[in-house]
């Protein structure tokens, strides 16, 4: 009995070890000694030679131009290997916040919200103005995370089955379109931004009634869907399910690129919303350094360019020049100024109490 | 030479065995007889190393084997129900005793094939148990023994699992294997017409402890008790009540003459409550007698008659010759071959005239 | 046969079959859509091709979450046998009753719900500043993958004559010898099927996954289900879970041909 | 009596009760004890212990209509498993050799082939350009394509399409489980097939529905993805609600508290079965 007991023991033993012992190329395996690399005379071209970043992002085009502009020259240059973990920034927002003395990625893409939040409650790290990029930023692009690119939150609509253009953010609640409008789900940022945009419009007071505000927004309803994925978001509106959606600019160009009959409109009062994709790098990050290289390449002129001229995204930084015709896409020059900045503290403070409302009043909209 | 010397076993509070003492001799086979529940089975994996007995020795040729773990005692076991390696052929089913004893391969080919010539299954070697009949899978299962030449065999109801006729003949092929084979033998069995052919000598187990040791026509004969008597021989024995008073014997309200009744018995009776313990055979119909009784059912048997009658209301029976077989209903009166009968105490059963 | 004779028969392999066209439909559907040459999902596909299939091979993300599920099945269900036949073994011989309770213990993953498992496996990670590792995730798929085990291996446990293992320690085997040429040989159909099942249970696993995998490691079906939340249907994702159902149907076959598979499963559930 | 001396056996137990007791026990453990921590921001519940959690979710009248909702799609999930799984586990019990095993492997395959597979292929076929709006447009039943996703609905069929065979496989074994001779005496007893179908079969068999709605109904109250995913946001159930206060909004007290309170309602169906079979289990059926 005792040789079978120890025996399994041993199997088990052997199979664990086994199991975290050959670390698979994914897992990312924490440096010892981040600052003795640096040191090391032998290969000063090559300072960073041998160090693993993890940068989380969105996947598809981003990634594509991402690898392109700064991934394959840095890994050129300084000798770091960096791997990107796609998903969505929600997938992302978890691991920040669940594994903050321990974080399993360094560099993290998030939305304006997201990004602003992880520095209040103090899982990223603050912003380091030293980096020698950093002034070329737009204001906004450089409080709560470092900006990336411009985005401004508008209504696209189908313009076949909605004859009456849409100007204002008022629009929505004509009498034919209720029932036809979709937008992203609360809690998450373009959710919020239609409770801001809803508040600001019908003059409401979001802190002290926001009931007020709910009952309004489920005036729109019922809501066909809460889009998660855009293909879907873009068909429906297509079969005409959906007429109007609340969405970014930058997600409705490339639907619109592809032949949609869709039309995206800058909305006036209170106008297009500022939201912008920013880095934030987790605060007990062990690649501290080789992280504010990375975010620095990526805010400089050459990555933003890049980004304007093959996806449209605009660019934070205030160098860029681009054509006017790809300007014409994009948020750019003085059309920047005119995006409205939306004070997200009000909904972070209450977001527990608005997702609730939001669950009652709007997902339940008859 | 196998010995059991003041084995007690008890499970949660409950006796299974009580200061069994036993001994099978060098060569012989002992049958272990005993119904179900008396703690037969339990005194086999006694002995096999299966279970640890709580008190007493176990000895084989005078070492004892208690504190040796079961497969280190050599000890051959056949089961009932043969367990024959279902995942193995029956070559090596019989040749796995010998790997386990790390026998040399060349001399596991010749033990195996002795053993397999011995119980006549030579062509069956690469045959499954699944593929072989009730009474082949029996002889693989004796010869997995024999091929390890155990000192000692267990036998546990062996035949219980084989129809009738193949059961009578087995019976007489294990016998003569274990004559051949000379090896010491303890077969536990509940069947006692098995045990008195099998067995040298025959042991009575119930409630734990041994009523009577000795060979079959003795306990036959001279029961020690009255569940002995009543276990051997069918149709059993009838018990008839016996009550003496000073010069008088009355057998269940029929007078009988005591003097005859004692002189028959060979002891003299102080005046008491007995049974009297009266074999079929020792019944035997005459013209006029003072037992009577009338017929309730005959049951002719071919070879034998079997007469059933009431005395008091109790049911015996007797064998009638073939001369006069009475007819249901009949009224017949019998008398009694005291010379052969036990008397028992009716308190306590113990046979008083064992001579 | 009368008419009225036959038709409650009728009726009842119509009805049946129609439950099992219900029952199949989802994989119907995914297996038809995967051959959709469009963007979105169609089924019946509007034009055939392997399109999807050859995106779905070459896709380097895909594939190394696929590899990263199968070395997290291959691991949980190498460690769960090792831990779960002896279980077993000590299940079926056991006399005292606290250790059956202990039994129940190891079904309860199929009870308890996951989702409130799952979050209580993050906040201990959390509270214990641990991040999701292969290891951790391999633990947490061998308690998801035991009671699957430790029902089917048990049951072949249960018809296994034990009077076996006394005869083959009467003639001379210690117990260990004894457990690996006697006992194991004939629960060995027991022990694969269960392994089978434990290794696809693990495979197909969401839920605890989702919350317990650290970022750079997700496995497939969690990429997958990312990818339904955020990119929609996207057919070469169903050319995977084409390929994954053949697999499996073809494991289902092969398992039947030569373990009796289905004889196992009434004791499944 | 004859495997008392295996007893040394159960330290073969140990090594897979201690990886049970850290993975398994201590989180439900450790669940239990935040669900009484209040919600200090992101990072990490505070500590003065309270009841708030649980009070809260009683309060506010949003929760119990998650729950109520919760209950009724299971109650009728359960309901909808039991109707069809019963004609085909019936089928199967009568059926024998290699027809049967081909069924016995289809009906196994959803459940290998996983949760995730179920859902994508249901949600394909009930989109608006899926296949059950094509084929109805097609047999011009309906014009333009009906919202299928998105409500209770969708998600009572998928999770009955999910959890059919748990429910299968059970009825098959009571089902095979009753003696054929039953069915033959009370044939001669003057039963016709229906009556003795009504008085013989199902009755035997109810022990095997049991065993499945128990599984069916416990799935169902804590499943997660097939709500998300087929409900398209819009139906929330004890599982989204969970994930959403515990994946996004952090509030780890909350989610605790909810899932406890899930954890309860779990364990309590076992009781309440065990009432329910009493008066089976005279008649030693289950």
């Amino acid at each position: 009995m005792k040789k079978l007991l120890c025996l399994l023991l041993a199997l088990i033993v052997l199979t664990s070890l086994t199991a975290c012992g050959e670390k698979p190329a994914p897992v990312p395996s924490s440096d010892p000694a981040p600052g003795k690399t640096t040191e090391d005379e032998a290969n000063v071209d090559k300072p960073f030679e041998g160090e693993t970043l993890v940068v989380g992002v969105w996947g598809g085009t981003i990634e594509k131009v991402l690898r392109e502009s700064v991934v394959e020259p840095m890994e050129e240059e300084l000798g770091c290997s960096i791997e990107l973990v796609l998903g969505g920034s929600s997938d992302r927002v978890v691991k920040l916040y669940t594994e903050k003395d321990n974080p399993s990625m360094d560099v993290y893409g998030l939305n304006i919200r997201e990004s602003a939040d992880a520095i209040i409650n103090g899982v990223a790290a603050p912003v380091n103005p030293e980096l020698s990029n950093f002034d070329q930023l737009y204001d906004f692009a450089q409080v709560g995370g470092y900006g990336q690119s411009i985005m401004a939150y508008g209504i696209c609509y189908n313009n076949e089955l909605v004859t009456e253009p849409i100007t204002s953010w008022k629009d929505l609640w004509r009498p034919e379109l209720k029932g036809k409008i979709a937008f992203s789900n609360f809690p998450g940022s373009e959710g919020a931004a239609i409770i801001y945009v809803t508040a600001e419009a019908w003059g409401l007071d979001l802190e002290n009634d926001p009931d007020a505000v709910f009952a309004k927004l489920a005036e729109l309803g019922p809501f066909p869907f809460f889009y998660t994925n855009l293909d879907e978001l873009f068909l429906e509106i297509e079969q005409g399910n959906v007429h109007a959606a609340a969405i970014f600019n930058s997600y409705s160009n490339d639907y619109i690129a592809q032949g949609f009959p869709c039309t995206f409109v800058y909305p006036s009062d209170p106008g297009a919303i500022l939201a912008k994709d920013t880095w934030v790098i987790a605060k007990n990050s062990k690649h501290m350094a080789l992280a504010e290289e990375f975010v620095n390449r990526c805010i400089g002129v050459e990555a933003q360019t890049a980004y304007a001229e093959e996806i449209f995204f605009s660019p934070c930084n205030k160098n860029v020049k681009v054509s006017d015709e790809v300007a014409e896409k994009l948020v750019y020059g003085d059309d920047v100024s005119s995006l409205v900045t939306m004070e997200w503290d009000v909904i972070t403070e209450n977001e527990e109490e608005f997702t609730e409302k939001w669950n009652r009043m709007v997902v339940m909209a008859k | 030479m196998l010995e059991l010397k003041n084995i007690s076993k008890s499970y949660k509070q409950h006796r299974v065995l009580d200061d069994v003492n036993l001994t099978v001799n060098d060569g012989e086979m002992v049958a272990l007889l005993g119904p179900s529940g008396s703690g037969k089975t339990t005194i086999l994996r006694l002995i096999a190393g299966f279970l640890e007995n709580d008190s007493g020795a176990i000895l084989v040729d005078g070492v004892d084997i208690a504190s040796i773990p079961s497969y280190k005692r050599n000890i051959g076991v056949v089961f009932q129900d043969y367990a024959l390696f279902p995942h193995m052929t029956v070559e090596q089913n019989v040749a796995f005793g010998l790997k386990m004893h790390k026998v040399g391969s060349a001399e596991i080919k010749e033990r195996l094939d002795a053993a397999l010539r011995l119980v006549g299954l030579e062509d069956y070697k690469s045959r499954y148990p699944s593929q072989l009949s009730g009474g082949q899978q029996q002889r693989v299962a004796i010869a997995r023994v024999v091929a390890i030449r155990a000192k000692v065999m267990l036998l546990d109801e062996p035949l219980s699992n084989l129809d009738a006729k193949l059961r009578r003949q087995v019976r007489v092929e294990l016998r003569e294997l274990q004559q051949k084979l000379d090896i010491t033998t303890l077969i536990v069995t509940h069947d006692q017409e098995e045990a008195m052919t099998m067995g040298d000598r025959i042991a009575i187990l119930n409630d734990g402890y041994i009523q009577q040791i000795g060979d079959g026509m003795q306990l036959y004969k001279k029961p020690v008790n009255r569940f002995v008597a009543g276990f051997l021989g069918t149709p059993s024995i009838n018990f008839l009540p016996l009550t003496v008073a000073p010069g008088i014997a009355r057998l269940s309200k029929i007078d009988i003459g005591l003097s005859e009744l004692e002189s028959g018995l060979g002891i003299t009776l102080e005046p008491n409550e007995y049974e009297l313990g009266v074999r079929p055979e020792d019944f035997s119909i005459v013209p006029d007698s003072p037992i009577k009784s009338k017929v309730k059912l005959v049951e002719r048997l071919g070879a034998e008659t079997l007469v059933y009658f009431e005395i008091d209301n109790r049911v015996c029976c007797c064998r009638a010759n073939m001369g006069n077989i009475p007819t249901q209903d009949d009224e017949i009166s019998l008398s009694i071959d005291y010379t052969s009968t036990p008397v028992f105490d009716s308190k306590s059963g113990i046979c008083l005239n064992n001579r | 046969m009368k008419l009225r004779k036959l038709f409650p028969k009728l009726l009842l392999v119509l009805v049946a079959f129609c439950v099992l066209l219900f029952l199949l439909s989802p994989i119907i559907a995914v297996v038809g859509g995967s051959f959709n040459d469009g963007g979105y999902f169609a089924f019946p596909p509007k034009s055939v091709s392997l399109r999807q299939y050859r995106a779905a091979l070459t896709n380097k993300e895909h594939l190394e979450s696929l590899a990263a599920s199968l070395k997290v099945a291959t691991y949980s269900t190498v460690v769960a046998s090792l831990l779960c036949v002896p279980a077993c073994v000590a299940l079926a011989k056991t006399s005292n009753p606290i250790v059956n309770k202990v039994k129940t213990l190891f079904m309860a993953p199929i009870f308890l719900p996951g989702i409130v498992w799952a979050v209580g496996l993050l906040q201990c990670m959390g509270f214990l500043r641990i991040q999701g590792s292969l290891a951790i995730l391999i633990c947490v798929h061998t308690v998801i993958v035991t009671p699957y085990m430790i029902r089917i291996v048990g049951a072949s446990m249960d018809n296994f004559n034990y009077t076996l293992e006394d005869a083959a320690a009467s003639l001379g085997a210690p117990p260990l010898t004894t457990f690996f040429r006697i006992t194991l040989p004939n629960i060995m159909s027991g022990i694969v099927v269960g392994m089978v099942f434990s290794f696809m249970i693990s495979f197909s696993d969401v839920v605890i996954t989702l919350f317990v995998s650290s970022s750079s490691f997700t496995t497939f079906p969690v990429r997958v289900y990312a990818a339904m939340r955020t990119e929609g249907l996207d057919p070469m994702v169903l050319a995977y879970s084409a390929i994954i159902i053949v697999v499996v149907l073809s494991i289902s076959i092969l398992g039947e041909k030569f373990a009796h598979w289905s004889k196992h499963f009434s004791t499944m559930l | 009596m004859f495997r008392a001396k295996y007893n040394k056996m159960d330290a073969m137990l140990i090594p897979l009760a201690l990886l049970f007791f850290i993975f398994f026990v201590i989180p439900f453990i450790m669940l239990l004890y935040n669900s009484f921590l209040t919600y200090t921001g992101k990072v990490e519940p505070g500590l003065p212990i309270t009841v708030q959690n649980y009070i809260k979710f009683f309060k506010d009248s949003y929760y119990p209509a998650v729950i109520g909702r919760t209950f009724y799609i299971s109650i009728v999930t359960t309901l909808m498993v039991t109707v069809l799984a019963y004609p085909l586990a019936y089928f199967m019990a009568g059926i024998k050799g290699y027809l049967k095993t081909i069924m016995l492997v289809l009906v196994t395959l959803p459940l290998i082939s996983g949760v995730m597979v179920q859902n994508m292929g249901m949600y394909g076929m009930m989109t608006n350009y899926g296949t059950i709006n094509l084929f109805l447009m097609a047999l011009h039943i309906i014009e333009e394509p009906v919202q299928l996703l998105g409500n209770n609905i969708a998600v009572i069929i998928g999770l009955t399409q999910g959890f059919l065979p748990f429910m299968i496989l059970p009825v098959m074994n009571a089902l095979q489980a009753i003696p054929e001779n039953v069915l033959q005496a009370s044939e001669s007893l003057g039963a016709n097939k229906v009556r003795q179908f009504l008085h013989i079969t199902l009755p035997m068999s109810f022990g095997g529905c049991i065993a499945g709605a128990v599984l069916v109904f416990g799935a169902s109250l804590s499943s997660y993805t097939t709500p998300t995913i087929l409900g398209r946001g819009k139906c929330q159930v004890i599982g989204t609600v969970v994930y959403q206060q515990a994946m996004q909004l952090f509030n780890w007290p909350f989610a605790s508290s909810i899932a406890m309170l899930l954890l309860l309602l779990i364990l309590l169906i076992v009781p309440i079965t065990k009432i329910l079979s009493r008066r089976r289990r005279e008649g030693g059926v289950l």
